[in-house]
């Protein structure tokens, strides 16, 4: 794989639940916790409004990691949106990786309101888990 | 006319002659089956095949072509392929099937310049029919086994040699620029040649079109469309396949402020292809796309061309997911 | 070779917003290039394909007046499921478009010469109408006509289009207005009433005269009884046909309807050439 | 005829008689060798096109959804029929998919379940044939098949060399539920299944995604393969939605590869392995090795094989607390 490549940030887009890990990211800011400035955030409602197609769509629009962060299970706002998401991120992640992608490009992960300094760990490993990966290639647009 | 004569393994020093000045296209047998592939000196070209899938309509009229990129607000045209080609191996139900796309791409008004200058820059040499499938029909449709039209040269295969014959001045010129390759035939060879071809002519199967274009002038209302399209499941295989068919649609692909235009082939059995914004759509069912499909082609096109846009090659039919067979769908109209 | 697929470059000039619910939009279009513009000759009733990059292209009826030589104009509907309608109404003034064009054949003026014209116009489908009536109202060319009677009618009175020039017409006396709307408001003081019943109830003659009407489906449906029960041969009934097209020049297919192409032999089409067609048009 | 076809003819042919169906989807002999294809069949006296035979491969349930919907489009309002269906194993575990998701009308439906042998595959006798279909098929001799190619070569090929993947694989031949049997003896159930999936899942990463590349390659996107499932009866698919547009529509890879992901992950938890699409492909896409990854998933994951009741929630309607979550990553 492709480690060095001067100079170059990976984008990774984040879609964060409204409710919990919204409010996580937003603890970490106000915080004033450091974390790697990768991140294109994108709030949902709930990590169960998360159609496969955001991610796979993301990743053929250029993204080098797609992040999916929603309550812990238990703590859903709407009960079990994020029980009933687990699911379909299980199987999702699976299959990613099944057709060659590196598993590390889709992560999914719990973090709660209050658990600023989770998030920025979060994000910490996940950046430094894409860096190491490189570019995406795969599954992206070709150039123009 | 000018005939020559080409040992079966002189094809490779003809291949070379060819790489100087363009690209010489054949059918090889790869891993993924026979395909129309970029060949070399040293590829092995195939000569035993019936057909292969991919219609030779992809090599002028790709599946996507790009026909002009913008950026911020200007936008730019896409120079045309110069690139000089000799097509080796199609059949020639499928060469025929060129001049019928030449009618639509080309016209006084309106030309494509995409489609017009590969045509313009390709040789057509057409291999004559031996092994007529079990599918092919294309004596009932003003194609044969060893048809000259839409070929540049027509080439057959007599024992352990190729008999090049040309059908245009373009592939005179061609076999005249190649002394050295082509060999006089003998008598022999041309006896040899018109055996095969009588051979493959009696194996094609026929079915009686005569009055086709009349009877479906007659029948646009007919119940028929409902019983024959029950069975279709209404996917593109039938028209993607087919040689003859030129529908498209125009797309744009943007990726952050840099796009593309795209000409884009389309199907007629898409519900999608006459979707208006709107919402609405003149042709909502499959019976209407299956009735469209084929007054197309054996009503329509001969009205407006004087020709039936079908060179009988068979691939709807042997493609087809449900085995629906236009051939019993024609059979029905006329009944 | 030229690539008859390539748009010519305009800037958007000005932008009307043509009704209350704001998805109708006129769009003034100017020429980037001289050469464009001296090229683009245009008659009332034909369409060009307006393209915006990296959404597509749309055919829209161009609604300016081929006399009306300083500017291009286009009325566009913009619909939910509309890529290239949405994406321009998402633009300003000053942005740029292409334009491909112009396609389809046009009304039928030169027979329309010395006769009285009735147009009937129904929703949005008015604007390739509107350019008819500015054309035949501009002072070169009025003579031409005799009577010009309009009927048009909208859903409501905020969804009738070309406001201005409805009521500037209204107060001329060449040509006899009846605007008319579905259902009115407290506002509303003209007549209402569906297009087919405010044309029985007009009754104009259909002596020396010819009718062009365009509108929805179902309008052009129930107008065309009335219109023959006054006497109007289906020779002297004129309408425009729409469809899905990608090309504009008769090769992609969409438009096909029997052996003809609506981009190419259309969309001006009489109504006894719709009767010939096998399929049903409305 | 064979015996199967005659107690088919028969029952059928009651059906009619007591005025049960208005239409029954069956198969009849095709137009070319080895093909039996779907028809309708609307009164008894059609019935003797009906047949039976190791070439009804199309899974027929796929008409399903399309005959009640049919109805939609007619001018003038009429009940909606009374449909039978003729169903191996994997048809019928299709209708209960369709009936769990509420796409075909219960009361209107009657299975008749048949003892299902296993299915010839005619890509892999073309793949036998060097490519080119046969020209004429003389049966099945001591569970060989004889073919004749169309330069007149006769050849015989073993039956199990050219039984469908499916079919090999089959967990089960007979239509269970079906409201009507015709008896017979079906294949015997295949319990070592997944074997290729698991030699995939074991290639490395980039392997992997070569072998994806290369299948995806062929595509042509004519969506046979959507319009050939049952389960794909959605009347906008996401690859035709405009707003948002999810796909470009031209040829290129990612694009091809996203039509590909977002069909098979939406049979997750649906698909029942019938490999109607594979067999409608016309380019060969191996779509089982993708399809399949997502059953055994879902039965490893879930503990759930789709098509066996009507009454259990598929596994992304509903949850466990104690689903897997190893997958989630932890800082």
């Amino acid at each position: 794989m492709n480690k060095t490549v001067d100079n170059w940030e990976p984008k990774i887009v984040a879609f964060l639940c409204n409710w919990c890990s919204y409010a996580g990211a937003d603890l970490a800011g106000v915080s004033r916790l450091q974390y790697p400035p990768n991140l294109r955030v994108i709030r949902v409602p709930c990590s169960g409004r998360i159609n496969p197609l955001y991610i796979v769509k993301a990743l053929q629009q250029g993204v080098d990691g797609v992040l999916v962060s929603g309550c812990h299970p238990g703590d859903c706002h709407y009960i079990s949106g994020n029980l009933v998401a687990r699911r379909k991120f299980a199987l999702l992640k699976n299959f990613l990786a099944y057709l060659g992608i590196e598993p590390e490009r889709v992560q999914f992960s719990w973090v709660s309101a209050s658990e600023g300094s989770r998030f920025a760990a979060l994000i910490e490993k996940v950046v430094d888990e894409v860096k190491e990966l490189g570019p995406a290639k795969k599954l992206v647009k070709k150039g123009l | 006319m000018l005939q020559g004569l080409i040992k079966k393994e002189d094809l490779k020093k003809l291949i070379a002659s060819v790489k100087k000045e363009g690209t010489f296209y054949g059918l090889i047998r790869g891993s993924e089956g026979l395909s129309l592939s970029e060949l070399g000196p040293d590829d092995e070209v195939t000569l035993d095949y019936s057909n292969f899938k991919m219609p030779p309509k992809r090599q002028f009229f790709p599946f996507s072509e790009v026909i002009c990129t913008y950026e911020d607000e200007s936008m730019t045209d896409l120079p045309l392929s110069e690139e000089k080609a000799v097509i080796f191996g199609v059949r020639p139900c499928d060469a025929l099937s060129l001049l019928y796309l030449d009618k639509i791409f080309i016209d006084e008004k309106f030309t494509d310049p995409y489609y017009r200058s590969r045509r313009d820059n390709s040789l057509i040499i057409s291999l004559a029919c031996r092994e007529p499938l079990k599918t092919c029909f294309c004596t009932s449709v003003g194609a044969s086994p060893a048809g000259k039209k839409g070929a540049d040269i027509l080439a057959f295969e007599v024992k352990d040699s190729l008999l090049f014959e040309a059908c245009s001045e373009k592939g005179t010129r061609f076999m005249e620029n190649y002394p050295a390759i082509f060999k006089k035939p003998g008598k022999a060879d041309i006896k040899a040649r018109d055996e095969e071809v009588s051979a493959a002519e009696k194996r094609v199967q026929t079915i009686d079109l005569s009055g086709i274009t009349e009877k479906l002038q007659g029948c646009f209302d007919s119940p028929l469309w409902e019983e024959i399209s029950q069975r279709c499941l209404g996917c593109g295989v039938c028209t993607y396949t087919c040689p003859t068919c030129h529908c498209f649609g125009l797309y744009d692909e943007k990726v952050e402020l840099k796009g593309r235009r795209i000409r884009v082939q389309d199907s007629c059995m898409f519900p999608s292809f006459t979707l208006e914004a709107s919402g609405h759509n003149p042709r909502t069912s499959n019976e209407e796309r299956m009735r469209q499909r084929i007054m197309h082609k054996f009503r329509y096109t001969v009205e407006n061309f004087e020709d039936i846009f079908c060179v009988g090659c068979g691939r709807c039919i042997s493609n087809c997911p449900v085995n629906m067979d236009i051939r019993e769908t024609l059979a029905e109209v006329i009944k | 070779m030229a690539n008859p697929y390539f748009p010519k470059l305009v800037t958007i000039e000005k932008i009307t917003i043509e009704n209350e619910a704001r998805d109708l939009k006129t769009f003034r279009l100017a020429f980037c290039n001289r050469d464009d513009k001296k090229s683009f000759k245009y008659e009332c009733g034909q369409f060009a394909m307006l393209s915006v990059p990296g959404a597509g292209e749309s055919p829209i009826g161009i609604a300016s007046s081929p006399l009306d030589e300083q500017y291009l104009e286009f009325t566009v509907k913009c619909y939910p499921t509309g890529v290239v309608t949405t994406a321009l109404h998402n633009l300003e003034e000053g942005a740029r478009i292409g334009v491909r064009g112009p396609y389809g054949n046009s009304f039928p003026l030169k027979e329309l010469e010395r006769k009285n014209v009735l147009i009937v116009g129904g929703g949005f489908a008015f604007t390739t109408l509107r350019s008819t009536i500015r054309y035949m109202l501009n002072e070169k060319s009025r003579a031409r006509f005799e009577n010009i009677t309009v009927i048009y009618g909208a859903r409501s009175p905020g969804e009738l289009i070309y406001k201005p020039e409805l009521k500037e017409w209204e107060e001329r006396d060449e040509i006899e207005m009846y605007v008319t709307v579905d259902r009115g408001d407290e506002d509303w003081k003209g007549r209402e009433g569906f297009v087919p019943a405010v044309l029985q109830e007009i009754a104009p003659s259909s002596e020396n005269a010819i009718v062009l009407v365009c509108g929805p489906p179902i309008m052009l449906k129930f107008t065309m009884l009335p219109l023959l029960d006054l006497g109007f041969s289906p020779d002297r009934i004129i309408t425009s046909l729409e469809r899905r097209m990608s090309c504009g020049i008769g090769k992609c297919g969409r438009c096909n309807i029997g052996t003809m192409y609506v981009c190419k032999d259309g969309p001006v089409l009489s109504y006894k050439q719709i009767q010939e067609l096998s399929e049903e048009i409305f | 005829m064979n015996n199967i076809e005659i107690k088919l003819k028969d029952l059928v042919k009651d059906l009619f008689a007591g005025e049960k169906i208005d239409v029954l989807i069956g198969y009849e002999n095709g137009s070319l060798p080895l093909r039996s294809r779907p028809c309708f069949v609307h009164s008894a006296g059609e019935v003797d096109r009906l047949v039976w035979n190791s070439y009804c491969t199309n899974n027929l349930a796929v008409y399903l959804p399309r005959i009640f919907q049919r109805q939609e489009h007619k001018k003038e309002e009429t009940p909606p029929p009374r449909v039978g269906i003729i169903a191996k194993g994997c048809d019928a575990r299709s209708v209960v998919g369709l009936l769990k998701e509420n796409q075909v009308i219960k009361e209107n439906i009657i299975v008749i379940g048949m003892p299902c042998s296993g299915m010839i595959d005619p890509a892999k006798v073309e793949a036998a044939l060097d490519g080119a279909g046969p020209y004429s098929c003389q049966g099945e001799v001591d569970g060989s098949l004889e073919v004749t190619t169309s330069s007149g070569e006769k050849k015989r090929l073993k039956r199990e060399e050219v039984t469908a993947e499916a079919c090999l694989e089959c967990s089960h031949p007979l239509a269970e539920g079906a409201d009507l049997q015709i008896e017979g003896e079906p294949k015997e159930a295949c319990d070592e299944r997944y074997e290729k999936i698991r030699e995939f899942e074991a290639k490395s990463t980039e392997e992997r995604w070569q072998s994806f590349v290369k299948e995806i390659s062929k595509c042509i996107r004519c969506y046979a393969c959507r319009q050939a499932c049952p389960n794909c009866y959605c009347k906008i698919c996401f690859v035709d939605q405009t707003k948002p547009r999810w796909i470009g529509a031209s040829d290129e890879l990612s694009n091809v590869m996203i039509y590909h992901i977002g069909r098979i992950f939406h049979q997750a938890g649906r698909c029942v392995e019938c490999d109607a699409c594979v067999h409608a492909c016309p380019m060969d896409i191996d779509l089982r090795l993708f399809t399949q990854k997502l059953v055994k998933d879902v039965k490893e994951l879930f503990d759930y094989v789709p098509g066996l009741s009507v009454e259990e929630l598929p596994p992304l309607w509903t949850f466990k607390q104690d689903d897997s979550q190893s997958f989630i990553t932890e800082p």
